[in-house]
């Protein structure tokens, strides 16, 4: 066990006092020790109690380190957890004690007591701020790059290992919402639960009360505490309040929302919840964090906050050292003299930078040698504070002898929510700090956290603020009365930044997480870096994982005394959410998988998986069958033998996800002409057409077939990936661009299924399963379409064909879907059909030179380029995007055009993407690959591709450029199979 | 200007560091310069330094509003890389790598430049099709993506447990470019700023552009500042998001709007990550920095901002989807948040041009522009230097608009 | 241990889309004797048909499966004339209940919707955001009645389960 | 993560919603110039300050509607003046 310089005569914990449960002893590991310490401790107070003082290293000099706060202030004193709680970066003030922790130092090897890289401490003179940038650039960075990193970080990362935890985020909506638990908090909730309004209220630590807890204040004449636990059961007991403890409100963000995290919610399934809170009005109780002061050595173990010392003692029984120093700048530090001398402990002076006459009654009752107009120059001792040099202002100093140095520096308001959400600070000449001044949002400061340090008027500012807040939101707050508190001497305050008589080379540190001394600031500022993010950025001041909370108004205070300013010209550094880190885990709650990226079935999805289809993400999230495994083949087996069945015989696929739309009313015609380059107003009833959509810009948005249904009726058909976006793009045109028009479009999607049954025998294969309708060429055409009875199942039957071949789009209810479909495989049975997935899909549409989305249309294609001009429609020339088009044809530029290509590469595909550079050099591209197949009825690989004045250059051979890899292929049209349709149409 | 180097450091030590020279100079605004840089950021800066070192130039003037190096090279997620899609890109971003890579010594300052490789994750097929049409015609022009299968990923990328064959999108593959690099971004700025002070351009803080002044003409004659007027034939608008804000002041409208990216650290941990891990079908992105902190960005917000913190619905996103590839971080520590205001031309690829408006320049339109900003500044100081577009921004001048000619970057689309 | 909650996946109901203006869809609906709501997402209940007002000019009846032929017969979908276009949906999707005491903790965790009875009352009935999907929402006594793309509909399966129960 | 005033449906969460940027005049008809087309289709207004943009309740009612948004607060005030 660690011992201060002052031996071991008594425990550190008294036996008796506190607000921990000392029938629940807790038994933890900290780096490899076992101890024990009591259900209610946090680590750090437990590790006190156990005399463990040197908890750390820090983060550049590896300079011994201890425990400074008490709590999300700490600046020192970070743990790795272990077990099955692992998590890394933890302030051990934070830490709540439970039975089996086990946590470790971080940053420091072997251990804290021990570290070998305590010898960069020799070095420290050639490690000022920003030495980096003018060194370590010969001969590059990379030599010293992997060992620096080594150095860095703190914690290691979390891994696998830990246990599988669920997180759940919450929307949560309400009327006032108040931060922080206590005495105003609490106040303003309970106003708020009494006039009916719906309240949260949240706090980051594990039990109410806040100051309350650690002060000797009594309210209406009973202690505190008291009152605490009373209005805590009352707005329990009350259906509209939310009550959060141990719970972080972290992020606030437009419209008064506020992002919390709650860490031990009482559904045990849940490990961390995230709250999305939202409040008409928020009251931020938010309180003042303690600064520190710098002088020499400031950052020894046994060096702490006055606030911190007094909540070790008062909430923990705790009183970290044997002969005690109070080193202040302002009033609040005698309240710790008074608590220290209560308990008996020896306070060897309290060392006040004030002038004696500014020092108030604070001071009476003390029987406590003191100091005033005295500064402390230098603390002393390495491994643990063995006493301090008392200057006097006529720079004589003295040497006093302690191990416990509590100093406090003045409160500073914690107004980061209030800053985060955007309202403006101003600097307070009294407090000498940041205030908050203009709010943009609907919300109140109250107590300390607006710069009241009198608690008695604290709660009294809260009462009316609440009030007025509930007011604001309708509600009219109920009688209550106000808690009445004894007198407390006023909060007085003399600026001290830093201590006079320092030379050069003292280690007095500014922010201590981050290793960054009064000498950084300085030689930042000689350099040219004279304003506050320049000097935070240069020396890395306040951006440690406490966010400078004890340091930054010291560097502004610094700043402004060697630049004769203000403190409130210097300014602040943003205050940047989250106000203390929080797990990821519980930003994302139980957004994971589908959540993220939604997957999408048909009913035919679980028959495809059954039969061992691969299955790929398809647009919009579909699960559809890229292809059907065969018994020892290879994917390009399975796929020829699915293409060669459509080809030669037949074969269905599952066509369902394709996006379908109802279009009617009395402008429906006109809306689709408006659509499409071409023409459908023109279109017979039962009949369908194919057609190309345009954005403004006159690029290809998308492609399918409209079926005129009746007058002013259509059934529009979409590709799968676009649909969501061509229903968005036909609901802007009629809501925003042409309001007075009549249409009603009603996404059926999901309405239908259908199985495509396509190749030579699809007819037969779908007499046998028995229609209702004459299913001849004849009768029924290309392109039409047919209600019907299909196996004694009501269908509707579309002609159209995406492979070439004859084929029957057969459309049934999803509640027929899986019925449909095995009847057709059964139906087509006999004449082998064979299920086909996307892969072959695209060798039949490669073969006939069908164009797809994300292929040959990559967002620079327009129809002409297609060599589709016929479907651009002379008459139409207010159609969506034509007018780009025309534009951008009118450059005369060279176009890419598409074109066949059959490549000499020996039967091997070439890399869709492939570029055409002239001939074949390592040079700006003329075209590329948009996609190669092997054709089954070509028996050779055939290509589609852009390229420049492509269709002037069919016959022409031109070279495909894989990396070094060329190879020649001929330019062809680019359709490779029945270029007259006459199949399609058979 | 003072050398740096281990000895200089040293020697300075034995003086308590008391007597390193300023990083740049503190001059009186004059009147009049030959060339206004309005944005003492990346760009601005960089332009300054080509325009002294490569072109004589030094009779110049780089006003900025707020401090030095203040806007989005301050707010970056410091990746450098050059995998772009189009021919006429690519060549552009190569010339940029490369004049990262020589930059600490031009610059005589340490920016930390670690050329460690960007890793695609890809997830579905159509991404993978993309990156190797990339891959194939990056090659063309000196930029270079190899394939690992996904056992090399993991070997590469330990930290990457999520994406196993049973979860919601699976890792199918991943590409490596070579090339891509991160570096230490406020260096950027203070090192060119350092190097073109020393050559004589002064650089003006506090020194906000009220209006371009126009003369009888049309030409640009100066600009109206909050310390007065300041005159010059020419003048470069390189403010990334601000830029229309400028320019219509003399009436003159761009193709562009503004957005707010942003991007987020994790607490500082032990190494962990040693190259760029990029995941196109997921829309996120991070790195390790030297201090430990993973730096993560995500997809800009969709709607207009001028905001330089961060969109809830954006920053959800970006976490969620790092989760997917990285469950363990479930257990990480959000640390610090942020954003930056960013312009985007309507084809999404950078302008760098001569505009309506005789001796006004303008290079905007990029989006995050930390890897543009060597070769930004290389190029924009060639067309103020010698009234030409330079060969690799040529594609990038407001010509293009006259015949809706774009360049389409952003192509393709991603999974999400 | 999760939360107290029955979800329940339904089977097919009978579902109709009504897009139209006003009058006419008022005059087409007139013979179930429901009358269109009079406030914005609400709902008109009769039996077990609920007629929801879920968009500026869009209506969607639910009602039990076994209704969906004597309504089809007298909505007559195919001859509604070009004021209003009434489609049949049924199959287009997936029926949900949420019911027991912690439904109002499930929707909270799914959904941003506000279900405040201030806000969303007991005929409350609107297109909100479910897991990140488009959803109708309905408020039941006892809970809620969700209804999302068919499609979806395994996932949101998984997605209750886990929410509730904590499974992955 | 704003909440918007949807016409329809009263206020909801931004998840519901898609951003379609800054309102645009009507579409020009053909008689148009060709740099007047451009312009309408490439040039969007780009204020520090209130900006008129289009919204579409995506997963809500389906309403495209338009608010003013300011680009640096994010306040919303619909297009009739009412602050939300």
């Amino acid at each position: 066990m660690t011992q201060t310089p002052f031996g071991n005569q008594t425990p550190f914990r008294h036996q008796s006092g506190g607000q921990i449960n000392r029938d629940k002893p807790v038994e933890f590991e900290f780096n490899g020790k076992a101890y024990s310490g009591f259900d209610g401790d946090t680590l750090a107070s437990a590790l006190l109690a156990n005399g463990v003082f040197l908890t750390a290293r820090s983060f550049k000099y590896h300079r011994p380190r201890g425990v400074m706060g008490a709590g999300v202030e700490e600046p020192s004193c970070l743990v790795e957890l272990l077990g099955e709680n692992a998590a890394g970066n933890h302030a051990a003030t934070t830490v709540r004690l439970r039975h089996g922790l086990q946590a470790k130092s971080v940053n420091c090897w072997p251990s804290p007591n021990f570290d070998l890289l305590g010898i960069n401490q020799l070095f420290a003179r050639f490690l000022p701020a920003g030495f980096y940038y003018k060194t370590f650039m010969w001969p590059n960075w990379h030599l010293f790059e992997p060992s620096i990193r080594r150095a860095a970080g703190l914690a290691a990362a979390p891994d696998d290992r830990i246990p599988d935890q669920h997180y759940e985020t919450r929307y949560w909506h309400g009327d006032l919402l108040v931060v922080g638990g206590g005495a105003c908090g609490l106040l303003a909730a309970l106003i708020a639960s009494r006039s009916g309004a719906r309240v949260m209220i949240v706090d980051d630590r594990p039990h109410p009360g806040g100051h309350l807890r650690t002060s000797q204040t009594r309210i209406d004449t009973k202690p505190a505490m008291e009152w605490v636990t009373a209005v805590s059961a009352e707005l329990d007991a009350n259906q509209n309040v939310t009550r959060l403890q141990d719970a972080t409100a972290w992020g606030y963000r437009e419209d008064n929302l506020l992002l919390v995290t709650e860490r031990n919610p009482a559904q045990e399934h849940v490990f961390q919840r995230g709250w999305k809170a939202r409040a008409k009005r928020v009251v931020l109780a938010t309180g003042a964090i303690e600064r520190n002061l710098v002088f020499a050595n400031n950052d020894r173990p046994g060096i702490m906050l006055a606030s911190a010392v007094q909540r070790y003692v008062t909430e923990f029984a705790v009183v970290p050292g044997r002969r005690v120093v109070i080193f202040t700048n302002n009033s609040s530090a005698y309240a710790l003299a008074h608590i220290l001398q209560s308990r008996g402990t020896d306070v060897a002076g309290i060392i006040d930078s004030r002038q004696p006459d500014a020092i108030g009654t604070e001071k009476d009752g003390l029987d406590i040698p003191l100091y005033a107009a005295h500064q402390i120059l230098a603390a002393h001792g390495g491994k643990h504070l063995r006493g301090v040099s008392v200057r006097a202002a006529d720079g004589t100093t003295k040497r006093l002898d302690c191990d416990l140095l509590a100093v406090s520096g003045g409160w500073n308001p914690a107004v980061h929510l209030f800053s985060q959400s955007r309202g403006s600070l101003v600097y307070n000449d009294d407090l000498a700090s940041f205030v908050p001044d203009k709010p943009l949002q609907k919300v109140v400061c109250v107590g300390a956290a607006a710069g009241t340090m009198n608690m008695a008027s604290a709660v009294a500012e809260t009462a009316v603020a609440t009030a007025a807040s509930l007011d604001e939101c309708g509600f009219t707050s109920a009688p209550f009365t106000l808690p009445e508190l004894a007198p407390a001497p006023d909060y007085n305050l003399h600026p001290l930044w830093q201590v006079d008589g320092l030379k050069p080379g003292d280690k007095a540190f500014v922010d201590i997480q981050n290793d960054v001394t009064l000498d950084d600031i300085g030689l930042a500022m000689r350099e040219g870096f004279d304003t506050v993010e320049h000097v935070k950025r240069y020396t890395t001041a306040g951006m440690g994982i406490d966010q400078g909370k004890t340091g930054n108004v010291n560097v502004i205070g610094i700043m402004a005394q060697a630049s004769n300013k203000q403190p409130g010209e210097i300014g602040t550094t943003t205050f940047r959410s989250p106000f203390t880190p929080v797990d990821f885990g519980a930003i994302a709650g139980q957004r994971t998988g589908a959540v993220v990226l939604p997957f999408r079935h048909t009913p035919i999805t679980q028959w495809n998986k059954d039969h061992g289809a691969v299955i790929y993400e398809a647009g919009a999230r579909w699960q559809r069958p890229g292809y059907f495994p065969i018994d020892g083949g290879t994917m390009q087996d399975a796929i020829n033998a699915e293409a060669e069945a459509v080809r030669s015989g037949v074969g269905v696929y599952d066509g369902s996800p394709l996006g379908k739309f109802d279009v009617s009313g009395r402008d429906a015609a006109a809306f689709i002409d408006l659509l499409y380059t071409n023409d459908f107003s023109n279109l017979e009833i039962g009949m369908g057409r194919y057609g190309i959509m345009l954005s403004e810009d006159g690029m290809i948005l998308d492609d399918g077939v409209t079926f005129k249904l009746a007058e002013n009726h259509y059934l529009m058909s979409t590709s799968t990936g676009f649909a969501d976006l061509v229903f968005r793009h036909m609901e802007y045109l009629l809501q925003v661009e042409y309001p007075d028009w009549q249409v009603w479009i009603t996404p059926v999607t999901s309405q239908w299924c259908n199985a495509t049954i396509c190749g030579p025998k699809a007819r037969d294969v779908l007499a046998a399963l028995g229609t209702n309708v004459d299913i001849s060429t004849e009768a029924f055409p290309f392109m039409a379409m047919r209600d019907a009875v299909v196996a004694d199942m009501p269908a509707c039957i579309c002609r159209v064909s995406f492979t070439g071949e004859v084929s029957f789009e057969v459309n049934v209810w999803p509640r027929h879907a899986e019925a449909m479909w095995l009847r057709i495989m059964e139906a087509g049975a006999p004449f082998g059909i064979v299920p086909v997935g996307s892969e072959t899909s695209h060798v039949l549409r490669v073969e006939k030179g069908f164009l797809s989305l994300g292929h040959e249309v990559d967002g620079t294609a327009d129809p002409y380029d297609l060599g589709m001009g016929w479907i651009m429609s002379r008459t139409k020339t207010h159609a969506i995007g034509r007018r780009s088009v025309d534009i951008r044809r009118s450059s005369g530029n060279p176009r890419r055009e598409l074109v066949g290509l059959v490549p000499e590469s020996g039967g091997e595909l070439v890399p869709e993407g492939a570029p055409i550079t002239p001939n074949g050099d390592r040079v700006a591209s003329e075209g590329f690959v948009s996609a190669c197949v092997w054709s089954v009825v070509n028996k050779q690989v055939i290509a589609l591709g852009l390229l420049t004045n492509g269709r002037a250059r069919i016959g022409e051979t031109v070279i495909i450029r894989d990396r070094d890899r060329t190879i020649k292929a001929v330019v062809t049209k680019p359709c490779f199979y029945d270029p007259k349709g006459h199949k399609l149409r058979g | 200007m003072g050398k740096f180097s281990a000895f200089s450091l040293a020697w300075n030590a034995l003086s308590h560091h008391r007597n390193w020279p300023r990083y740049w100079k503190n001059p009186p605004l004059a009147k009049k310069y030959d060339v206004l840089i309005i944005g003492a950021g990346g760009h601005g800066l960089a332009t300054a330094h080509y325009l002294a070192k490569n072109h004589g130039i030094t009779n110049v003037a780089v006003l900025e509003k707020g401090w030095l190096g203040g806007g989005n090279i301050a707010r970056n997620t410091v990746t450098i890389r050059s995998n772009y899609l189009r021919d006429e890109s690519i060549p552009f971003f190569v010339k940029s790598v490369s004049l990262f890579e020589g930059l600490a010594k031009d610059l005589n300052f340490n920016l930390m430049y670690s050329k460690r490789s960007m890793i695609d994750v890809v997830q579905t097929y159509p991404k993978m099709r993309e990156i190797r049409r990339r891959m194939m015609n990056g090659y063309l022009h000196g930029s270079s993506y190899s394939s690992i299968d996904v056992a090399e990923l993991r070997r590469r990328v330990p930290a990457l447990t999520g994406g196993g064959p049973d979860t919601r999108l699976p890792i199918i593959g991943a590409m490596v470019h070579k090339e891509a690099a991160v570096c230490r971004h406020d260096g950027v700025a203070w090192g060119y700023a350092r190097s073109a002070s020393s050559r004589g351009v002064e650089i003006h803080q506090h020194t906000e552009v009220k209006s371009l002044l126009r003369d009888t003409d049309g030409t640009i004659k100066g600009v109206e500042t909050n310390r007065g007027t300041v005159l010059a034939d020419k003048v470069a608008v390189v403010v990334s998001g601000h830029t229309t804000t400028i320019t219509e002041t003399a009436g003159l409208r761009l193709p562009v709007k503004s957005f707010n990216l942003a991007a987020f650290v994790s607490e500082p941990v032990k190494p962990l990550i040693d190259v760029i891990v990029n995941c196109p079908d997921l829309g996120v992105y991070l790195n390790q920095s030297d201090k430990g902190e993973l730096v993560i960005g995500g997809a800009p917000d969709a709607g207009q901002s001028f905001r330089r913190d961060i969109k809830q619905t954006v920053f959800e996103d970006a976490v969620v989807t790092m989760l997917e590839l990285f469950p363990a971080f479930r257990r990480l520590k959000l640390l610090r948040q942020w954003g930056g205001v960013l312009d985007i031309a309507h084809d999404a690829t950078p302008i760098i041009s001569a505009t309506d408006i005789p001796g006004l320049f303008v290079s905007c339109g990029w989006w995050g522009g930390f890897k543009a900003v060597p070769a930004g500044g290389y190029t924009l100081a060639h067309l103020i230097a010698t009234g030409q577009p330079h060969d690799l921004a040529a594609p990038f001048t407001l010509n293009r608009f006259r015949h809706l000619d774009f360049i389409v970057e952003s192509g393709t689309t991603t999974a999400r | 241990m999760g939360y107290q909650t029955t979800i329940e996946k339904q089977g097919l109901w009978t579902i109709f889309d009504i897009k139209g203006d006003a009058g006419a869809v008022a005059q087409r609906i007139s013979s179930l004797g429901l009358s269109l709501p009079a406030t914005a997402n609400t709902k008109t209940a009769k039996g077990g048909q609920h007629l929801c007002w879920v968009g500026a000019n869009h209506w969607i009846l639910l009602a039990p499966g076994d209704e969906e032929g004597q309504l089809n017969d007298s909505l007559a979908p195919n001859d509604a004339g070009l004021d209003c276009r009434i489609v049949l949906v049924s199959d287009a999707y997936t029926i949900f209940t949420v019911t027991g005491n912690q439904a109002d903790d499930i929707l909270a965790i799914a959904s941003p919707l506000d279900t405040r009875r201030t806000i969303f009352g007991d005929d409350g009935a609107t297109y909100t955001e479910l897991f990140g999907i488009r959803a109708l929402v309905l408020r039941r006594p006892d809970g809620y009645i969700v209804a999302i793309e068919r499609s979806y509909a395994d996932m949101i399966t998984k997605y209750f389960d886990k929410v509730s129960t904590g499974r992955r | 993560m704003l909440t918007l005033p949807c016409p329809f449906c009263g206020q909801r969460d931004e998840t519901e919603f898609a951003n379609a940027g800054p309102t645009k005049p009507p579409r020009p008809d053909a008689k148009v110039t060709d740099s007047d087309w451009i312009d309408w289709l490439t040039v969007p207004v780009n204020p520090i300050g209130y900006v008129e943009e289009k919204w579409w309740h995506a997963k809500g009612c389906g309403k495209w509607f338009t608010l003013n948004r300011h680009t640096v607060t994010h306040d919303v005030t619909t297009t009739d003046g009412q602050s939300t």
